[in-house]
């Protein structure tokens, strides 16, 4: 296991140190607590945002709190879920009177864990409501599934979210334009390489030299199916293709994200980039707007997932409202 | 009529049993999900084999709730929910008791699986911790009825627990994360499932002991 | 070789063609060239600065231009200095007539061709002035040697002379700062594993499951030497040892930028981060700025640098400047 | 006197063996750089020998200079502006003229050398190109003040220049990539310094078939 880290088993905590060192005109860390918050929470009369789940998606989430984003993120162990205890500390920090929005990835741990942070919130009389994402059309949604996983998708929710909490909107509004982003927002993703989640200090996964996994997700799991490596153009095909067999996207206009699960270099992300561009354009999709980078990892996996969220009007405005977090800024 | 220094004994059996078997548990979700199931679990027991000295002296429904809290606030991801659930449940069935009796094992056993149910949204055959639960309550509860002692019922039990967990191997996952990988989560076995055997397990060892 | 890539000869073609899809509100490619200039170049009245160098390091530098930063950045192949053709179209895009600053990073072939670009250039009558960036002490500075390498530190290179350019200085005043910026900055750098140039097909070099190599540049060299792979804290320790020992920072207010060679998780780097942040607390030095993550990287390397810019007020001025770049963006 | 579709020939050649030879430098700077050298080189002499049709027929200044021009400006790194600085002082020696004698390659090569020097502010001794390029240099004018020919003269040339890379693997890089490897440049080949002995043993081997 090849890491730069000191301990293996306080990874977490660490990281959380250093992140707030870096970043001091943006966030703080909530004493005694795995939960980063605004460095103003909690901010009086505005809705506040709370994400989070399992550390080892760094950027995601400490990296989105601040201005037009989140008001505070909640860090499990790596690819755990944070307890409920840790989430309902993150809740009661941010509520500035508005209420607080809970934007939950669609994972069994993560959905029981906030659900029962809610439920100690509203004991307390905060008025917490929660949306959950699903944007990840490599695993069926039906009724005998627990339906599809949130992944990279989740940035464009809390880009959404946040500007509309930022603009003054209501918590059940902001609920509903949060609710629109996940409905309009699909995702896919492949990887290269597996990742070694530092306390279990082996490989998530076997993949041969000339193999890539399909269709994983962010937490090292192996994907639905493991395919001989292909060329960035293919892979962005069978990528975007799912996504479009998926929801109807074509005539739209839409938001890309071409996102990196965190050793993958940019270089290779920008080539998924220019594919992307080409097939969108070739099935009459409009790109109204484009984010390449590691936005949501997985530890230090070779991967890319490609996201895309059809656009309103009012979707549009919102995601291009100003932005200020340690990983997400936009004048 | 068991005791709760019986139940003492066997909640530190089962941490030990699960710190021990903590490479194994993550091996088994390394398969089918995200490498953690062993860290979580041995996170949470050591947790509660803290607790041990304070719950000295109190009654089930305190100690089983004591487990259930400290499992729900230190483990996060699906397990710590679920079995915290599950010992908060049966706790709700012994509260203030001293000693409980067959009927309450039965009892707490039961709430603690409908607790599961309810909080995961599942059920046999999902390939989940409850595919080792639910054979070993049947069992458990057949051989009562059928006037064995707990010492064999729980015997049996284990037999059950260890059976469901060599079917998970044989069916695609439901629920939890495995779920993701479909027909590929097949020929493996669950790690939920195997820890819940390994609780019975060292239920079992104790009674045995005694 | 696993890299999402379609032809291994067009990497650097096809991943400009993403980096513009990608930041249409920031740059535009030069027609014919390897060249991306802002989008309202050339600025009229403002020195123009142009910085470039191999591809490889990716955001550098195209994803460096931008206002408050680079006019313009000229991309060679992998690890390979960009020709003086190449070089000179870039400055004849951005050349606002008040002049252009090359910024360097101090490799022979860089510098050869950069030099060439300047003399094509000054034929036609553009002022064109140089600084060398070279803060990598790892390699040693003396009459026998060609000199430290330039690495991560020319960023901060680029932010102080950017913001400098921006507020209007002239030509040789924007070259003073970024050569008080040079004078002022150190870096050092280590790696877990190599990289592989796509054309080339192959590692950089071999190395052990239990080694890292200290004091590598940013193009896959191996470095100084190596060692048996340590915990954060120790390699913090061994790259701020070098670089404090090479210059007096003690007492004094430094920026400090934690960068990651490209395969390397930002937990990771905020693991380091706050290690640095100790290690120059102990050492009586009072951290002005901190900046995590991947600013210079060596394509999929795995790895870390760490720099330290010394700042007075006049930097500590430039550095706070707004800018609004692809990869770096300041409110 | 040589003519320049003898030239022409050797440009060939040269082209041939650089593409040919490709991994080999890639190889070699693998070790001590940055693993690019037989790309970039077959990358310009490529552009090189797309070039021969419009080089036909044109005096030998004008053909050294369209391939010093060629190399400047497609290869890009160290290589390429030293390279074409060598041809493009070469080509300054002999401008306008169809035949050279033996003085004319003597200064050509002097002037070559003495471009590179310039460029690189590098001399003999530093694991460069130049620890190739001078023996071979050196050696030629000696054989040709002996009173050789000029396949004698090359063929020593080109032993000399071998030489010299061997020398190359004893000394430590002074300049260029490898020099920060410090003392783990020893006991590695110069790749530019391979490259120069290729260029050297191209004309060489047409010298040899005229
Ligand atoms: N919905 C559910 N109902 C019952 N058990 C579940 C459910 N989801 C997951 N599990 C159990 O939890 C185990 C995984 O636990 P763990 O690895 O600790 O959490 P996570 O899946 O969040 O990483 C699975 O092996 C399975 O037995
Ligand atoms: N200053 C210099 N003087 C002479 N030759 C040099 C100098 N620097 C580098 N070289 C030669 O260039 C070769 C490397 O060329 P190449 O790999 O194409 O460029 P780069 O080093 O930019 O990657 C070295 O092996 C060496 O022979
Ligand atoms: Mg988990
Ligand atoms: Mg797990
Ligand atoms: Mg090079
Ligand atoms: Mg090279």
């Amino acid at each position: 296991m090849k890491k730069i880290i000191n301990d293996r088993d306080r990874v977490v905590e660490e990281m959380l140190q250093g992140m707030v060192k870096a970043h001091p005109e943006f966030i703080k860390r909530l004493e005694g607590s795995n939960v980063v918050v605004r460095k103003d929470a909690p901010v009086k009369g505005k809705v506040a945002l709370i994400s989070g789940g399992g550390s080892g998606h760094e950027p995601s989430h400490g990296g989105f709190v601040g201005l037009g984003m989140l008001d505070g993120a909640v860090a499990g162990e790596v690819f755990t879920s944070p307890t409920p205890e840790e989430v309902y500390k993150g809740i009661k920090a941010v509520d500035g009177g508005k209420g607080v929005l809970l934007i939950i990835k669609n994972y069994t741990g993560d959905v029981m864990n906030f659900e029962m942070a809610a439920e100690m919130a509203e004991l307390e009389g905060i008025k917490v409501e929660k949306v959950i994402v699903n944007d990840d059309v490599a695993v069926e949604d039906s009724t005998y599934t627990v339906g599809r996983r949130g992944i990279a998708g989740t940035i464009l929710v809390h880009k959404i979210a946040g500007a509309a909490a930022e603009r003054g909107l209501d918590l059940l509004e902001v609920k509903r334009v949060a609710e629109k982003a996940i409905e309009n927002v699909r995702s896919m993703g492949m990887s290269l390489t597996p990742c070694i989640v530092p306390a279990a200090g082996k490989p998530s996964f076997e993949i041969g030299e000339d193999e890539m996994e399909i269709g994983l997700g962010i937490h090292g799991e192996p994907g639905t199916h493991k395919e001989k490596i292909k060329t960035a153009r293919e892979i962005t095909t069978i990528l975007l293709d799912r996504i479009i067999r998926d929801k109807r996207f074509v005539n739209e206009e839409v938001a890309v994200l071409v996102n990196g699960l965190g050793g993958t270099p940019l270089m290779e992300l920008y080539i998924v980039n220019r594919e992307a561009h080409k097939i969108l354009e070739d099935n009459g999709i409009k790109v109204y707007k484009t984010l390449v980078g590691n936005y949501m990892t997985s530890l230090e996996m070779a991967g890319v997932s490609i996201s895309l969220l059809k656009l309103d009007e009012e979707l549009k405005g919102l995601l291009d409202d100003r932005a200020n977090t340690p990983a997400f800024k936009q004048i | 009529m068991a005791s709760t220094s019986l139940l003492l004994e066997i909640v530190r059996n089962m941490s030990k049993n699960i710190i021990e078997n903590k490479e194994l548990l993550t091996e088994l979700d390394r398969a089918i999900g995200d490498s953690d199931h062993g860290i979580n679990m041995a996170k949470g027991f050591s947790a509660v084999h803290e607790k041990l000295g304070e719950m000295e002296g109190k009654d089930w429904g305190y100690i089983l709730k004591t487990i259930a809290m400290t499992l729900i606030s230190t483990v996060g991801g699906a397990s710590g929910p679920l079995y915290g659930t599950a010992f908060l449940r049966a706790a709700k069935v012994v509260e203030g008791k001293g000693k409980i009796d067959r009927k309450d094992v039965i009892n707490m056993f039961h709430e603690a699986i409908e607790g599961i149910k309810m909080r995961g949204k599942s059920d046999q055959g999902d390939k989940t911790m409850l595919d080792a639960l639910i054979p070993a309550f049947e069992t458990l509860k057949s051989a009562y009825e059928e006037g064995e002692d707990s010492k064999i019922a729980f015997k049996r039990a284990e037999e059950s627990a260890l059976k469901g967990v060599e079917y998970t191997k044989t069916i695609i996952a439901r629920k939890g994360r495995a779920s993701y990988l479909g027909e590929r989560s097949i020929g493996h076995q669950d790690p939920g499932a195997t820890s819940s055997y390994i609780l019975i397990k060292s239920i079992n060892q104790v009674l045995e002991k005694n």
